[in-house]
């Protein structure tokens, strides 16, 4: 069992406090991530979820409560070397990172993130060609200016950026936003590979069918709150839940339970189309398997 | 009828070596939806900028309700036709809501007087007249959006163009968008031109056009294209769910019929198996 | 949404100095400076103190507000009145070391400098408080107006500053991200000198101004579309318009200035 | 692209640079050690402003940006003033840019005189309204203001230049 890499404990965050538009983004959060999996964060659009992102990565500082990231916790009195710890074992890819890159060269720009933590210029440039290697940069552009990239690469080279820091948990919001749906494919696939070699995954998402398809555990939040913690399974399954949140249940889900309300009997959620079809065919062999 | 004709268009971008568009033919028919659908880079936006005037057309012509575009009528094919971007942020220009309506009223030179009943009513179509006063700051992306539209229905035109202009919102904003052109085009007579790379938005509309590298490379009705898997599949464009679906049913030796069903055509079809 | 970035250091209190024509303001706002030049006796500096601590109630804005600006530059204040009662010589001197004085003229002259600064920024802080950055600019397209007749292209400024002022939040908040990204990766803004500091900002401007002239190429085809033609005559929808309350406050500071300047004559 | 377009793309960078320096102005604000005072970047993003886009809208970047930056912060004293001095210092830094064409030193130098020119119009501005003594107390942050916002724009400037086609 890996031990927890996470641990949210009472946590709350307001916006310029103590003036006339302070605002509070999030109260009350108690939460625990595993190692070693992906976790999706979901909820409407200014619930708090990137909020919540930077505190982990201790871009923000509390406003109360305490947040446990392997050894390292910081609350609202903790030095500025505990939150640069934070930092150092969190990688955070934010919503279109394209738009962060400033070098003269590729992988000049991914070399930041290493030589900012203090490496010597030749281990950073092993760092960095590490992390392109791994998201397939053709080595051939390494030297290309990153803005004469199309926009696909230029997303790639952003991350390997982050990746170039080896961070142990790995935040992506909205990774795929703006993509086409191959662009889209491709960047989680990679997702997917990096949780195999061991990262901690947390997604930030609108996406049902990501969150079905992908995650291990689910947390939503709603108002600053959090309203669910569990298995996509459970959240999708109680329709009520969902709409008090302000959710929709990915198009499979939503398919399977009407299908329940014509009288179709499907055993089990289907979380892809995959296992949407197989419920089908499941039925439908059961039915002519009776009729015989 | 076509409300939009393009005969024979290239087009190359100054400085580059290969041309975007290449002989493009295609029509648009009056009152109906049409969406064009393509990967990153096929020359969609391209293709609209030139209906719209916005690049100038150097080889082939097209013509916009009767109208020729080009320098000459740049005015005459603004009015006629509203365009609606991919990023909320970057098409508002007002500093308020109002303002940002107002703007369009007032690059046409419309009175004063005229300007307040449009604009209210513009607002009133798309639901955001209780945040007439309010800054840009202060509105979600499906908001802006929705001002955005109103920019355009205020000056009343025949064509409505939308360039991505859902994919940078949440799922939640994008489905009341296109319920909203949906409910502008029966309710008022839009001609609606969409442009996306996903193709569970084009089942909204009536047709769809297939971009690829700068060439059409199919066009027609809405059923029979997303019904072509093997069109869908070459282009890289993925298929709308219950395409999906089907082809998955088929491949487990489960044939459904070969006509575009929607969500609820598909569940009945199931149910009364 | 809560998304409100504080920039400008307006309070909304809705008084009746709020309500009020912000091209009046402006005037009014300039127009006392000039008469704190006039003020150089006791009853002027009374009276022109007196009107202000009436706009300031008026105002409905906290007293704290207006030390504040007063407080950024106390240490200006400070220095300029001490040189201004050591130098100035005249009337009965109570101190004198080589060629530093304190001298009676010395102590009335450093009064009436420290109440000049305090009147004026005071002045200044009551526009900004009550104005918001819309009306401020909306007050200066109009002021500008009359340029028109040396070929200065007016509309096109009102449009550039219109522009502005509504990108400022976004911009504001673009810089926090990228910022925020940057930090992400390890960088550290708050450590260095000025210039060491000043350098680090390298890796935020670039992608700033890199983003800022792809988002004008969007938004001039966005506006472009939407018929707009920089050479072109527009209608306006936002107009400031001059009510009878101007007017009254207008006859006011007539009668203000009047009893100014009766007070200098007469006493 | 036609003419047109291009002058309307050119008015729009313009307009996003006069956002960007005010708000530079306002929250790039960095103590100096050993007084009270501060200097802010704004003269950074006029410089730049006028580099990339020549004196005409160096002057309107500068003259709107210092204006305006007065009237928001509640210094509407110097508001005339700043229209001045920030003013002639993006018509200066653009229009000497130009005129220094490859040479390193005279970008230098255009920078500078466009700096001197307006610690001196600060320097008329506090002495015309408090006094002389106000007016010298002003010039050394007025001049580190106006260094270190040459600082950042000749470090970007160049790489700025090749990622943007004007
Ligand atoms: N810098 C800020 N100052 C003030 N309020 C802020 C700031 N950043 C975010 N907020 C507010 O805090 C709330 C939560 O914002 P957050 O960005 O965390 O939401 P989110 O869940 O990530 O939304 P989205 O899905 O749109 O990205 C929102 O109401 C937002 O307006
Ligand atoms: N202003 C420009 N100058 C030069 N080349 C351009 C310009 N705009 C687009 N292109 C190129 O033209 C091609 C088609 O671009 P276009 O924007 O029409 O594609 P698109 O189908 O709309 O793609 P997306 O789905 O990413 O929006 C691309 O290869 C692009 O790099
Ligand atoms: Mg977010
Ligand atoms: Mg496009």
């Amino acid at each position: 069992m890996v031990e927890p890499a996470i641990k949210i404990e009472d946590l709350s965050y307001i916006y310029s406090p103590e003036t006339a538009f302070a605002y509070q983004a999030l109260s009350n959060i108690n939460l625990t991530i595993q190692g070693e999996t992906i976790t999706a964060v979901i909820g409407h659009t200014g619930s708090g979820k990137s909020t919540l992102m930077q505190l982990v990565d201790g871009l923000l500082i509390p406003t109360n409560g305490s947040i446990t990231v392997g050894k390292v916790k910081v609350t609202p009195n903790s030095s500025k070397e505990d939150f640069a710890q934070l930092r150092n074992h969190v990688g955070f890819v934010f919503q279109f990172p394209e738009s962060q890159l400033f070098a003269d060269s590729v992988i000049q720009d991914v070399m930041f993130g290493p030589l900012n933590l203090g490496m010597s210029e030749n281990a950073a440039r092993r760092n960095a060609k590490e992390a392109l290697e791994r998201l397939s940069f053709p080595t051939n552009l390494y030297e290309r200016s990153p803005f004469e990239l199309s926009g696909g690469q230029m997303r790639r080279v952003a991350i390997a950026g982050v990746l170039a820091m080896d961070p142990k948990i790995l935040i992506l919001d909205e990774p795929t936003a703006g993509l086409d749906p191959n662009g889209r494919k491709e960047l989680m696939q990679l997702v997917q590979q990096l949780h195999e070699e061991g990262k901690t995954i947390i997604l930030i998402t609108h996406q049902m069918e990501q969150v079905a398809e992908y995650a291990d555990q689910v947390v939503a939040l709603s108002h600053g709150q959090v309203a669910f913690n569990g298995s996509p399974h459970e959240l999708f399954d109680d329709q009520s839940r969902l709409q008090k949140i302000g959710l929709v249940a990915p198009q499979t889900v939503r398919f399977a339970q009407k299908l329940q309300e014509q009288g179709v009997h499907i055993t089990k959620l289907p979380m892809n189309v995959d296992e949407l079809a197989e419920e089908i065919i499941k039925v439908k062999k059961g039915m002519t398997g009776y009729g015989k | 009828m076509a409300i939009v004709e393009v005969k024979g268009v290239s087009y190359t971008y100054p400085g580059s070596n290969e041309p975007t568009l290449n002989d493009i033919t295609v029509s648009f028919p009056t009152k109906e939806w049409t969406t064009i659908i393509g990967h990153n880079g096929s020359g969609k936006s391209t293709l609209a900028r030139l209906i719209d005037e916005l690049i100038p057309t150097s080889a082939g012509e097209i013509i916009v309700d009767g109208v020729p575009v080009d320098a000459e009528h740049v005015g005459d094919v603004h009015q006629k036709i509203g365009f609606v971007f991919q990023n909320p942020e970057n098409q508002f220009v007002g500093t308020t809501v109002e303002d940002d309506v107002a703007f369009g009223l007032e690059n046409h030179q419309v009175p004063r007087d005229k300007m307040q009943f449009r604009i209210k009513q513009a607002l009133n179509d798309v639901n955001m007249l209780e945040f007439a006063k309010k800054e840009p700051a202060q509105l979600s992306g499906g908001q802006k959006q929705r001002v955005a539209i109103a920019g355009i229905l205020s000056l009343r035109p025949k064509i409505l163009i939308f360039d991505e202009a859902t994919s940078m919102l949440d799922p939640q904003a994008r489905l009341n968008i296109i319920q909203l052109l949906k409910k502008l085009k029966v309710e008022k007579g839009f001609t609606i031109i969409a442009i996306s790379h996903d193709p569970a938005e084009a089942v909204a509309g009536d047709n769809v056009v297939i971009l690829d590298h700068g060439k059409i490379m199919a066009s027609g009705k809405t059923t029979d294209i997303l019904t072509n898997h093997d069109l869908m599949n070459r282009y890289n464009l993925g298929l709308p769910f219950t395409e999906q679906l089907k082809a998955k049913l088929k491949a487990k030796g489960i044939p459904s019929p070969e006509v575009y069903l929607d969500e609820e055509q598909m569940i009945q079809w199931l149910s009364q198996q | 949404m809560g998304n409100k970035v504080i920039f400008g250091i307006y309070v909304p209190t809705n008084s009746i100095i709020h309500r009020l024509d912000p091209r009046l303001k402006f005037m009014v706002c300039f127009w006392y400076v000039i008469l704190v030049f006039f003020a150089n006796s006791v009853l002027t500096n009374i009276w022109l103190g007196l009107v202000l601590l009436i706009f300031m109630r008026l105002s409905k804005v906290s007293t704290k507000m207006y030390w504040s600006g007063i407080k950024t530059l106390m240490w200006v204040i400070i220095v300029t009145a001490l040189v201004q009662l050591f130098f100035s010589a005249g009337g009965h001197t109570y101190w004198q070391w080589h060629f530093l004085s304190i001298t009676s003229a010395g102590i009335v002259q450093s009064i009436y400098l420290i109440l000049r600064f305090a009147y004026i920024i005071t002045i200044s802080t009551v526009l900004t408080v009550t104005t918001t950055t819309l009306q401020l600019a909306d007050a200066i397209e109009h002021l500008m107006k009359p340029l028109k007749y040396i070929k200065v292209p007016v509309n096109q400024i009102a449009m550039m500053l219109s522009i502005a002022l509504r990108f400022i939040p976004t911009i504001m908040s673009e810089v926090q991200t990228i910022m925020n990204a940057q930090r992400a990766r390890g960088m550290d803004f708050s450590q260095g000198n000025l210039f060491q500091r000043a350098k680090k900002l390298v890796p935020v401007m670039i992608p700033l101004f890199v983003s800022s002239f792809k988002r004008a190429e969007e938004l001039a085809i966005a506006m472009e579309a939407r018929g707009y033609d920089p050479n072109r005559e527009r209608t306006k929808y936002r107009v400031l318009t001059w009510q009878s309350r101007d007017t009254y406050a207008l006859l006011l500071v007539v009668l203000i200035s009047i009893i100014l300047f009766a007070l200098k004559i007469v006493f | 692209m036609d003419k047109s377009t291009q002058q309307l793309n050119k008015l729009i960078f313009a307009a996003l640079l006069l956002a960007i320096t005010i708000v530079f102005g306002r929250i790039f604000i960095i103590p100096i050690p050993w007084t009270h005072g501060n200097v802010n970047l704004c003269d950074a993003g006029i410089l730049i402003a006028a580099m990339l886009l020549g004196p005409v809208y160096g002057t309107a970047v500068g003259g709107l940006g210092g204006l305006f930056l007065d009237l928001i912060s509640g210094y509407t004293q110097y508001a005339p003033f700043s229209l001045i001095a920030h003013g002639l210092e993006g018509l200066l830094a653009g229009w000497l840019y130009k005129k220094a064409g490859k040479n390193k030193f005279a970008e230098y130098g255009a920078n500078l005189i466009a700096i001197l020119v307006m610690v001196i119009c600060y320097f008329f501005a506090d002495s015309i309204l408090y006094n002389w003594v106000a007016g010298v107390l002003g010039i050394g942050t007025n001049i580190l203001q106006g260094i270190v916002g040459m600082v950042i724009a000749i470090l970007i400037v160049p790489t700025i230049k090749k990622r943007i086609n004007l």
